[in-house]
């Protein structure tokens, strides 16, 4: 099957591109075109199941598919190359697997809505790039992946164009991630010229790293392309300072939010860093960076989830808290354990955005029939919906239990083996731990805040509209079943050693991921460490301890939002604090003070300033700039034919000068 | 007498100037036709020229697969060298020309100029540009310069009732004459310094006379000439006409200047960097290596605040000679080579977005501003696709064109030890962004403001995009055939 | 004695004369005069140049400057022509159409 | 004498050199202009260049200038009276000045040297400078020619397509 590798990537092309270029004209039926949409992606899964379990399966653990020549440089060779290891394999099921669930919930939610041929040809078109960005074998193809979900996101978030800020926070989308993006290209340029200056000219993944300690651990060099490499992580995976990008997204059809923030898009980040491994083992400070990094993004985004009202900005935040986890896991060297967080992560997190996109779609609906111009999407106009929408309430519960880290679901496993690491590992600390349970405590917390705001107590609905509120269709209430199974189970496949111990069961995903994390672990002498780890007690004394966190954050939340009035008073104990909360820390527009007005102010500078004032005013003299100035802009006259020749000559008189008279 | 016949016509080699031959015969031809022809009856001579371009095309290709061992053809005692960089820079010409006649036919109609002496006009200037590639010597440079300045002239001020066509060719005339007289005062010096006006003399003499390499003759002689090429690139401070220009010229004209003109400037420019100032290497790298910065920066921070697309582009065009210049610094073998594929990958995405605006503007083109592009993505779905693959080469993004070739001048750039500016490249890169990205917001999340119902799909515009846009995907997905091309024609 | 050198400042002489023409006139016909001294110094020069090195290759290339002076004025004063005939001006000043 | 012919001529040349340069009115500009181009004659005499002297009146003088004139009288040029210069006649003199200063340090600090060919004066006088001017234009210098050709019908063709009324 290794051969059809091709495939897998290809099929989410074709779909696109059929239901782009023949999607408005010729197929028009909703039906088709979700279904095509939707079989494209569900045949990538059945390639890729195929190919897993041939990978698992069989002894070579390592495969790389090369259709032939892209560019060469000198002694760089590039090429069209596609790379199946454990690592992707693993995240071909997870984007492949979650993508086509929203595929098929895409076709109840998007029912009706203009541009339906369009939405599933980006959908298509993502998932593609996505696919591309897991399978690259060398930087390259990669970046293609990385710049493509980059541009698909852009389109999906500005789906709904006429809505203002939807195109702004497209437009906020592409440019925080451009900033990633060339943080990644200057980092591969860096690894580029440093590992040719050892003699070796390759960006492709195997051999990076193989190569990768002919850097030199530790040193200034590796620091600083793991850095920039890390840099394009935090501008895709939404990771403090280039996080703003992800709550905007939300602007987007939920079904995109579920796609970008569950399965594809923000965990290219940590697939990158996972992929490339050995490179980032050998930079303890980045590792050290990353960490940290990743521990205040968990906590901090988890604040400002607290105050969110907006049911899929609450998630939102979420997602960026929880990705916040996964770098802590990879700076603390536990890879295996990030990847873990990423996998039941897609699970619950895409169930709990397509369980919103439910209950939206349902609000939507009853707010529509009640002719009420009320917000769908905000809590405070929601309560007691658990008797309407039976399935989505259980199923939102569920990944919501999940997503607190409640034992025996799939959360707690990931999470609990992360605040392990974070804990216990030789890269980590104390301080890690205690910052990352805190932020578990808060996930907990306003988890079941949004929960008992939307499903529990009473009704806070129109009255007119609560009757026209139901349960959603099949084609959205069945992802979020299978969803949320996995949601449950997902977490089996790695339980923690010290539990596996006492019920039999191995931790099948560390063994699985081996081959690629294994060589890295070992090296770099990444493990737990010595006093800890043969202790149960330790471990155990931890995972209660976590347990306990979560627990507490829940009961806070039932006890705050369903029984007393708490919230309220606590507005109005401290006002300030509250609407610095709500705010998001004023992040936005510190932002726009520091960079946004500087650079368009800059630009604006440097066009009227330059063009037409320094060069006019060279010719005019300053004091006659002065007056122009005062005259006001609109009186400073230029595309003076004069002016560009004095330009010219300036120049003339300068190089020659410089050259003649030095 | 006798003698002096002979003795000419032992010179003459066609074969080494067959293209250009061909394209002059063509132009004369289609003067000839056009006469018969009624105004506004043109399609048949813009059918025409494609031929006549086709052919020298072919002509060009039977050239390449002809070169020997020796891989150049000398003629007219050394004043053309037929070499592969010449070829190659003729297939960047003869494309080019064949896009911008293919986009023209229908938006001449529709401005009301369609007459046959613009056809011949571009083929001449493509004649030019060819002399221009292929010239060895500074007079043949030097009249292939002036026929091609002289054609831009025209046609930039084809438009005759249009103000700000008149205003662009106008301006564009003043100042090409003016540096025109730098040009020629830095050729004068050099001669002065050597002797003689063939480029290869040149350079073996200052090979040769190493204490010359530093006399400040030479020097200035060399920047002065420069100077006249890099106005012709856009290279700042060098550029200021070009926004003027490329905003009142025709569209198909300054899709046309910003591709075949500046690639035939940087082919002169190169032969006489590699040809004749070899030995001055060390002086002419830090030039550019300022100069390309410089280039870069400006053309995009000044493309920021743009709000017609038309002058936008114009600026972007600056930043482009600008990451071209990089590879010209790097002066290895990826680097100059990488400038050819730039060239020809400029061609293809930058002719393709001008071609889109060309069917785009409605007559006076009053509308090529983003409110004007507003909702232009919807309307006419095939165009604001087939623009927004341009604008992704144009940003540089994989897999395009545009990507492989800024690949190629900045890795050209890396191994030659000059990361800084790889690094400076790249940032402008993501600065670039920002303005092509407005246009791309402007197609896709604006409200329409205005009906484009009336667009006809002409099929010579409708091949001119799609062969622009099959042209910027090969070139991105597989640029190696061309790159080795490339390579095999620098000498 | 005249030497090749006293033609060579005259020449930069007259060439910064016709630069300094052209920055500041604002008549586009005169500009274009200003041009044509110019290249009328760079003449000087090559055919001092020429003569001082005994070589015709320089009064050659002045040959062609004239022609290309010629074909310059051609094609520059219809430009000038056709843009008087839509703004009934040549002045530098009114070529503000494009700008910024 | 010959010195005295040179600064006489010379100080002509750059008078009426500086003449094209201020003087209000076109007309008076291409009159100048005229003076320049026949001191420029006259050098060319001196320089052993008798037939480029001959077309440097034929074709500057006769053609170019006159070109000039008629466009001038054309267009009635009363309308530009006044606009004499732009406003930036200092900087412009400062440039003028720095570029003349440094092309003259440039030839202060450097011979002309170079490949020499060997015509000297005696053959310029024995085999009379038109001969050795075509000798070298249809041999060596073919390709511009013809090129020159081709540049002249493109002008012929861009001023027409300029210059008519209708289409």
């Amino acid at each position: 099957m290794y051969d059809k590798l091709w495939l897998i990537p290809f099929f989410p092309l074709v779909g696109s591109i059929i239901n782009g270029l023949f999607g408005k004209r010729y197929i028009k039926s909703e039906k088709v075109i979700g279904g095509i949409g939707t079989l494209a992606v569900v045949c990538s899964f059945i390639v890729s199941l195929s190919c897993f379990f041939q990978l698992s399966a069989g002894t070579e653990k390592v495969y790389e598919a090369v259709y032939g020549s892209w560019m060469t440089v000198g002694q760089l060779q590039i090429n069209w190359e596609l790379l199946l290891d454990p690592l992707s394999a693993l995240m071909l099921l997870v984007v492949t697997g979650v993508g086509s669930l929203i595929h098929l919930y895409s076709i109840g939610y998007m029912h009706g809505e203009v541009g339906f041929y369009r939405f599933f040809s980006y959908l298509n078109l993502f998932v593609f790039a996505m696919l591309m960005l897991v399978l690259g074998g060398n930087a390259l193809v990669m970046f293609i992946g990385w710049e493509g979900v980059g541009l698909c996101s852009y389109l999906l978030i500005g789906y709904y164009f006429e809505k203002k800020s939807a195109g702004d926070a497209a437009k906020k989308a592409f440019v925080v991630n451009r900033i990633g993006d060339f943080g990644f290209l200057l980092g591969l340029l860096t690894l580029y010229w440093t590992l040719g200056s050892k003699g070796v000219w390759t960006i492709n993944f195997v051999e990076i790293s193989h190569n990768a300690h002919l850097l030199g651990p530790g040193s200034v060099v590796v620091t600083v392309i793991t850095l920039l490499f890390f840099l394009g992580a935090t501008g895709k995976s939404a990771q403090i300072p280039l996080y703003t990008w992800l709550p905007d997204a939300m602007e987007g059809p939920t079904p995109v939010s579920a796609l970008i923030h569950a399965a594809t898009m923000v965990t290219a980040g940590v697939y990158m860093i996972g992929r490339m491994n050995g490179l980032f083992a050998m930079a303890p400070d980045t590792m050290m960076v990353i960490a940290i990094v990743g521990a205040a993004t968990a906590i901090f985004a988890a604040s400002i989830g607290f105050a969110q009202n907006d049911i899929k900005r609450v998630l939102a935040y979420s997602t960026v808290s929880q990705l916040g986890y996964m770098f802590l896991a990879m700076g603390v060297g536990a890879f295996t354990a990030g990847i873990f967080h990423l996998m039941t992560h897609a699970f619950f997190k895409a169930c709990l955005f397509l369980g919103s996109g439910s209950v939206i779609h349902a609000m939507h609906h009853g707010l529509h029939h009640a002719h009420l111009n009320d917000d769908p999407q905000d809590m405070r106009n929601m309560g007691g919906l658990s008797k309407k929408m039976k399935v989505t309430y259980w199923t939102f519960l569920i990944a919501t239990i999940a997503i607190s880290g409640v034992p025996l679901f799939s959360g707690f496993f990931s999470k609990d083996e992360i605040l392990w690491w974070a804990a216990g590992s030789t890269r980590g600390g104390w301080m890690l731990w205690v910052v990352a349970a805190g932020a578990a405590g808060m996930t907990a917390f306003y988890m079941f805040r949004c929960v008992s705001m939307t499903f529990w107590g009473p009704q806070k609905t129109n009255a007119k509209a609560k009757d026209h509120i139901h349960e959603s269709p099949w084609v959205i209430t069945l992802p979020l079943v299978v969803l949320a199974f996995l949601a449950v189970v997902g977490g089996y496949v790695g339980v923690p050693a010290a539990l596996g111990h006492f019920v039999h069961i191995p931790n099948y995903l560390e063994g699985f991921l081996e081959p690629v994390f294994g060589h890295a672990q070992e090296t770099y002498q990444i493990a737990i460490k010595a006093n800890m780890a043969h202790s149960l007690l330790a471990e155990f004394g931890l995972m209660g301890m976590s347990v306990l966190i979560a627990g507490i954050g829940i009961a806070l939340a039932c006890y705050f939002y369903l029984k007393t009035d708490v919230p309220a008073r606590f507005v109005a104990a401290f006002p300030k604090l509250h609407r610095a909360v709500f705010n998001k820390w004023y992040i936005d527009e510190l932002y726009d003070f520091l960079f946004v007005n500087p650079c368009k102010r800059f630009g604006l500078f440097l066009w009227k300033g330059f063009d037409v004032n320094v060069v006019d005013g060279v010719v005019n003299g300053v004091g006659r700039v002065m007056q122009l100035f005062s005259a006001g802009l609109r009186y400073i006259q230029t595309g003076f034919v004069q002016n560009y020749a004095m330009g010219m000559v300036i120049g003339v008189v300068v190089i020659v000068g410089f050259y003649v008279l030095r | 007498m006798e003698n002096l016949v002979q003795a000419a016509l032992a010179t003459v080699n066609y074969a080494a100037i067959m293209p250009s031959l061909i394209l002059t015969g063509f132009g004369m031809l289609l003067l000839l036709i056009g006469v018969f022809s009624k105004p506004g009856r043109t399609s048949h001579i813009a059918w025409i020229s494609i031929v006549g371009l086709i052919v020298a095309a072919v002509a060009s290709a039977q050239a390449w697969s002809a070169l020997g061992a020796t891989g150049v053809e000398f003629g007219f005692t050394n004043h053309v060298a037929q070499d592969g960089f010449a070829l190659f820079f003729n297939f960047i010409f003869l494309v080019s020309a064949a896009l911008t006649i293919l986009m023209s036919d229908d938006y001449l109609k529709r401005e009301g100029y369609a007459v046959g002496e613009y056809y011949a006009l571009i083929l001449f200037t493509t004649a030019g540009a060819m002399w221009m590639a292929s010239g060895t010597d500074m007079m043949t440079i030097f009249l292939g310069l002036e026929v091609l300045s002289i054609s831009l002239y025209v046609l930039a001020g084809f438009f005759r009732r249009d103000a700000r066509s008149n205003e662009a060719g106008l301006k564009y005339f003043l100042l090409g004459a003016f540096s025109t007289g730098f040009l020629l005062y830095g050729m004068a010096l050099l001669y002065g310094v050597v002797g003689t006006t063939n480029i290869a003399n040149l350079g073996m003499y200052l090979a040769a006379h190493k204490a010359l390499v530093t006399s400040p003759m030479t020097i200035a002689g060399m920047l002065l000439l420069l100077t006249g090429f890099l106005f012709k690139i856009a290279i700042v401070p060098f550029h200021m006409w070009t926004p003027d220009v490329y905003e009142g010229a025709p569209t198909p004209i300054t899709a046309f200047m910003s591709a075949g003109p500046k690639a035939a400037a940087i082919a002169a420019l190169l032969r006489f960097l590699l040809l004749g100032f070899d030995s001055m290497q060390a002086e002419w790298t830090a030039l550019f290596w300022v100069l390309a910065v410089l280039t870069m920066t400006v053309g995009n921070l000044l493309a920021i605040s743009q709000t017609n697309i038309k002058r936008m582009l114009a600026y972007s065009s600056v930043s482009h000679a600008g990451y071209a210049m990089v590879g010209i610094v790097a002066a290895n073998a990826i680097g100059m080579s990488g400038v050819l594929y730039y060239m020809l990958a400029y061609a293809f995405m930058n002719i393709g977005a001008f071609a889109v605006l060309a069917l785009a503007g409605k007559q006076g083109e009053e509308n090529l501003t983003l409110e004007g592009f507003a909702g232009f993505g919807y309307k006419r779905p095939f165009l604001g696709v087939a623009m927004c693959v341009f604008l992704f080469s144009l940003m540089g993004l994989p897999p395009t064109a545009g990507f492989a070739g800024k690949f190629y001048v900045f890795a050209g750039a890396v191994e030659a030890g000059y990361i800084w500016l790889a690094v400076i490249g790249v940032l402008n890169s993501a600065l670039s962004l920002y303005y092509y990205l407005r246009v791309m917001v402007s197609m896709y999340f604006r409200e329409p403001t205005e009906d484009f119902a009336w667009v006809s799909m002409p099929m010579g515009a409708m091949i001119c995009i799609i062969l622009a846009i099959a042209g910027v995907l090969y070139l991105g997905v597989l640029p190696q055939q061309v790159m080795e091309m490339a390579k095999t024609a620098m000498f | 004695m005249i030497t090749v050198h006293h033609y060579l400042v005259l020449s930069a002489i007259l060439f910064s004369l016709g630069t300094f023409g052209v920055l500041t006139r604002k008549n586009a016909i005169v500009i274009f005069m200003c041009i044509e001294l110019m290249l009328n110094a760079v003449n000087l020069s090559f055919i001092s140049l020429s003569h001082y090195l005994g070589n015709m290759d320089g009064q050659i290339f002045v040959l062609f400057i004239m022609a290309v002076a010629a074909a310059e004025a051609a094609v520059g004063l219809a430009l000038m022509i056709a843009f008087f005939r839509n703004r009934e001006s040549i002045s530098v000043d009114d070529f503000n159409l494009l700008k910024w | 004498m010959e010195t005295f012919y040179f600064y006489l001529l010379a100080l002509v040349a750059v008078v009426s050199g500086y003449l094209v340069v201020t003087c209000k009115s076109p007309i008076n500009n291409a009159v100048a202009l005229m003076m320049t181009f026949v001191c420029l004659a006259n050098f060319y005499v001196m320089l052993q260049a008798p037939f480029m002297a001959a077309i440097q009146i034929m074709v500057y003088a006769g053609a170019i200038l006159m070109l000039i004139i008629f466009v001038i009288m054309l267009l009635n040029m009363d309308s530009l009276k006044g606009q004499k210069t732009s406003h930036s006649v200092s900087w412009a003199a400062g440039l003028g000045v720095l570029i003349f200063i440094q092309v003259y340090f440039v030839l202060n600090r450097s011979e002309p040297t170079g490949l020499t060919g060997g015509i000297t004066n005696q053959v310029v006088a024995t085999v009379g400078h038109t001969q050795l001017i075509a000798q070298s234009l249809f041999t060596d210098f073919l390709l511009p020619f013809e090129i020159a050709s081709i540049l002249l019908l493109v002008a012929i063709v861009g001023a027409v397509v300029l210059a008519k009324k209708n289409v």
